[in-house]
């Protein structure tokens, strides 16, 4: 029999996928039965290296219990190569926890075979179909418990995906480094919308500092400000600095509609 | 005396379905069988539960053919109440009632997002136990409706008011849906490309 | 010859429950019965399908009674497409019912230990399902939840209690390369428990 990683690059028709497998043990046991290996003796290297070619192959984006294993194995392969004596006492095999583990799931996958032939055998068994409708009686009364009703509420709770908890850290105002991306762009061009200084995902810290920044060349005298119509961004042209530049005049001459709103 | 094989495949047949069928029906079951043969059949098997004294009966209705139970037997079921299982909640449904009880007025949507699942059937089911109740609409996109609690959850968990709901701050702020991440803003702060 | 009283009673019941039925549940039926009455009835039942020639069973599943059409009708019934059999469990659900049915009460992270991979998703489908239940928590770190199989998983696999499950001994614990699948299966096979 082809070994697996030889026929995925060998036939584009032979596909393995990932959900063909219910988890990275049943890949592991599949490898092992496509090599004829005795699980008590893996040759960890060659698996691990399979193991990793098959998952890659397979992509890796959901397959966060499969990378674990794949940990798993590369640790085993390094702990397969440290030098050991001869006859040492108290060796114990790194891999007699990953025999344990191959051998109690293989158990459970053939538990869970007789499990699905025993359904199956039943479900040749048909139950009555028409069922009569339930008498008109005042239902039976309910039964609902507290302990129960708590432990539905926590079900409930642990099931809900974890938030990614971030570190807050206090973010003070960054004018100082928009004043530096301002002049970068002032030594460019003639004229350019304040909104480029911002780039592509801007926080509200970020558009703050930016408008301070700009406000603040704007008083040096290094550029003045207009405001084609309300709304519109604000446009940023360049200025020769005046040796006695006028405090706020640029920007009330050059801003139309000074009370209307920055875009 | 022993049933003939049609008249089996038609008691099978009859005993699985859930509507009465017809003889055209019937005939699908073997494929050499003609209406004759099939209304031969249905006769045997009524004269087999008439004499043998079963508690079932081959009755002709809407166009076709049902075994029911006889009618002389529906008092002595009906007292035994067996038509019901025991009425306990399913784990669905309780974890849809605890969202509802501790994040009333809740609507639908929020209650989806919260358990990840949809919950059409489950509330009408809490709906049609009278443990929940439609308290008004939100304000939001098409006015969704919003559901509360009824005096009967109360009364079942032995409650005076929704006050006395155990651990009720800590629940009603744990059962959040989950935030995306992408959301976040040191996230959205991190995708700013650097410059200078 | 014809059923009596008791019997009929009893077939009334069982045609109208979707559900196994107890004998303490079949007593309520007739005030004065004892459970050896209604064992007696049953077996009267019983004899009457087999000799009767009829196409369904008295069935011991999940500690209760049922019945269902022989397994012989179950081609012909589907072809006609007058019943369905049920959704089949994937191999995830089949794994984890497997840990559960052996290791119960067993909380969700020796699951996991065991299956290698996240079990969240298909605890919640098998609940949903009613195939396991919450039967406790352990006293273990946070107190996880412990779960255990329910009535409808018996029903579901034909079993008429937890001991019917073959001893976790007699699968075999292969130290060697394991056999082709198709001596597998066979073997899996044999297993199962003979009709009853």
């Amino acid at each position: 029999m082809t070994p697996p990683t030889a026929a995925l690059g060998a036939d584009p028709g032979f596909v393995v996928r990932l959900d063909q497998f219910s988890g990275p043990l049943d890949l592991l046991l599949h490898l092992l039965r496509e090599e004829q290996i005795d699980i008590a003796d893996i040759p960890v290297a060659r698996i691990a290296d399979q193991f990793l070619e098959v998952i890659h192959e397979l992509g890796l984006n959901q397959a966060a219990d499969y990378l674990e294993m794949a940990g798993r194995l590369l640790r085993l392969k390094a702990q397969m190569l440290l030098p050991r004596r001869e006859g040492e006492e108290g060796w114990e095999d790194p891999r007699s926890e990953l025999v344990r583990r191959l051998l109690e799931y293989q158990q459970i996958k053939e538990i869970a075979r007789w499990l699905e032939r025993a359904a199956e055998r039943r479900a040749l068994q048909f139950p009555r179909g028409y069922l009569p409708e339930p008498p008109e009686l005042p239902p039976p009364p309910l039964a609902l418990e507290l302990l129960g009703f708590v432990q539905a509420v926590e079900r409930v709770i642990a099931a809900i995906p974890q938030p990614v908890l971030h570190r807050v850290v206090p973010r003070p105002l960054d004018t100082e480094g928009a004043l530096r991306r301002l002049e970068v762009l002032l030594a460019q061009r003639e004229v350019f919308s304040w909104v480029e200084a911002l780039g592509a995902h801007p926080t509200i810290v970020e558009v703050l500092s930016t408008l301070l920044a700009v406000l603040e060349l704007a008083r040096r005298g290094l550029c003045r400000l207009a405001q084609p119509a309300p709304f519109e961004p604000l446009l940023v042209y360049r200025e020769t600095p005046c040796p006695a530049p006028a405090v706020g005049e640029e920007l009330t001459t050059h801003v139309p509609q000074t009370t209307g709103p920055v875009a | 005396m022993s049933l003939r094989p049609l008249a089996q495949l038609l008691e099978a047949a009859l005993f699985a379905a859930s509507r009465p069928l017809t003889v055209e029906e019937l005939q699908t079951l073997e494929g050499e069988a003609t209406a004759a043969d099939v209304r031969a059949a249905l006769d045997e098997l009524r004269e087999h539960y008439d004499f043998g004294g079963h508690a079932v009966e081959v009755v002709e209705l809407a166009g076709g053919y049902q075994v029911l139970t006889r009618r002389a037997f529906a008092e002595a079921i009906e007292r035994a109440q067996f038509a019901a299982r025991p009425a306990r909640l399913t784990a669905a449904a309780l974890e849809t009632l605890a969202v509802i009880a501790y994040r009333q007025p809740v609507g639908r949507a929020e209650i989806e997002e919260i358990r990840g699942v949809s919950a059409g059937g489950v509330l009408r089911t809490l709906q049609e136990r009278g443990l929940i109740e439609v308290v008004g609409r939100s304000d939001g996109m098409g006015r969704p409706l919003l559901y509360g609690t009824t005096a009967l959850f109360l009364e079942l968990l032995g409650l005076r008011d929704l006050a006395e709901l155990p651990r009720a701050e800590e629940f009603s702020v744990a059962l959040q849906p989950p935030r995306p991440a992408a959301a976040d803003a040191d996230e959205a702060a991190a995708s700013v490309p650097a410059e200078s």
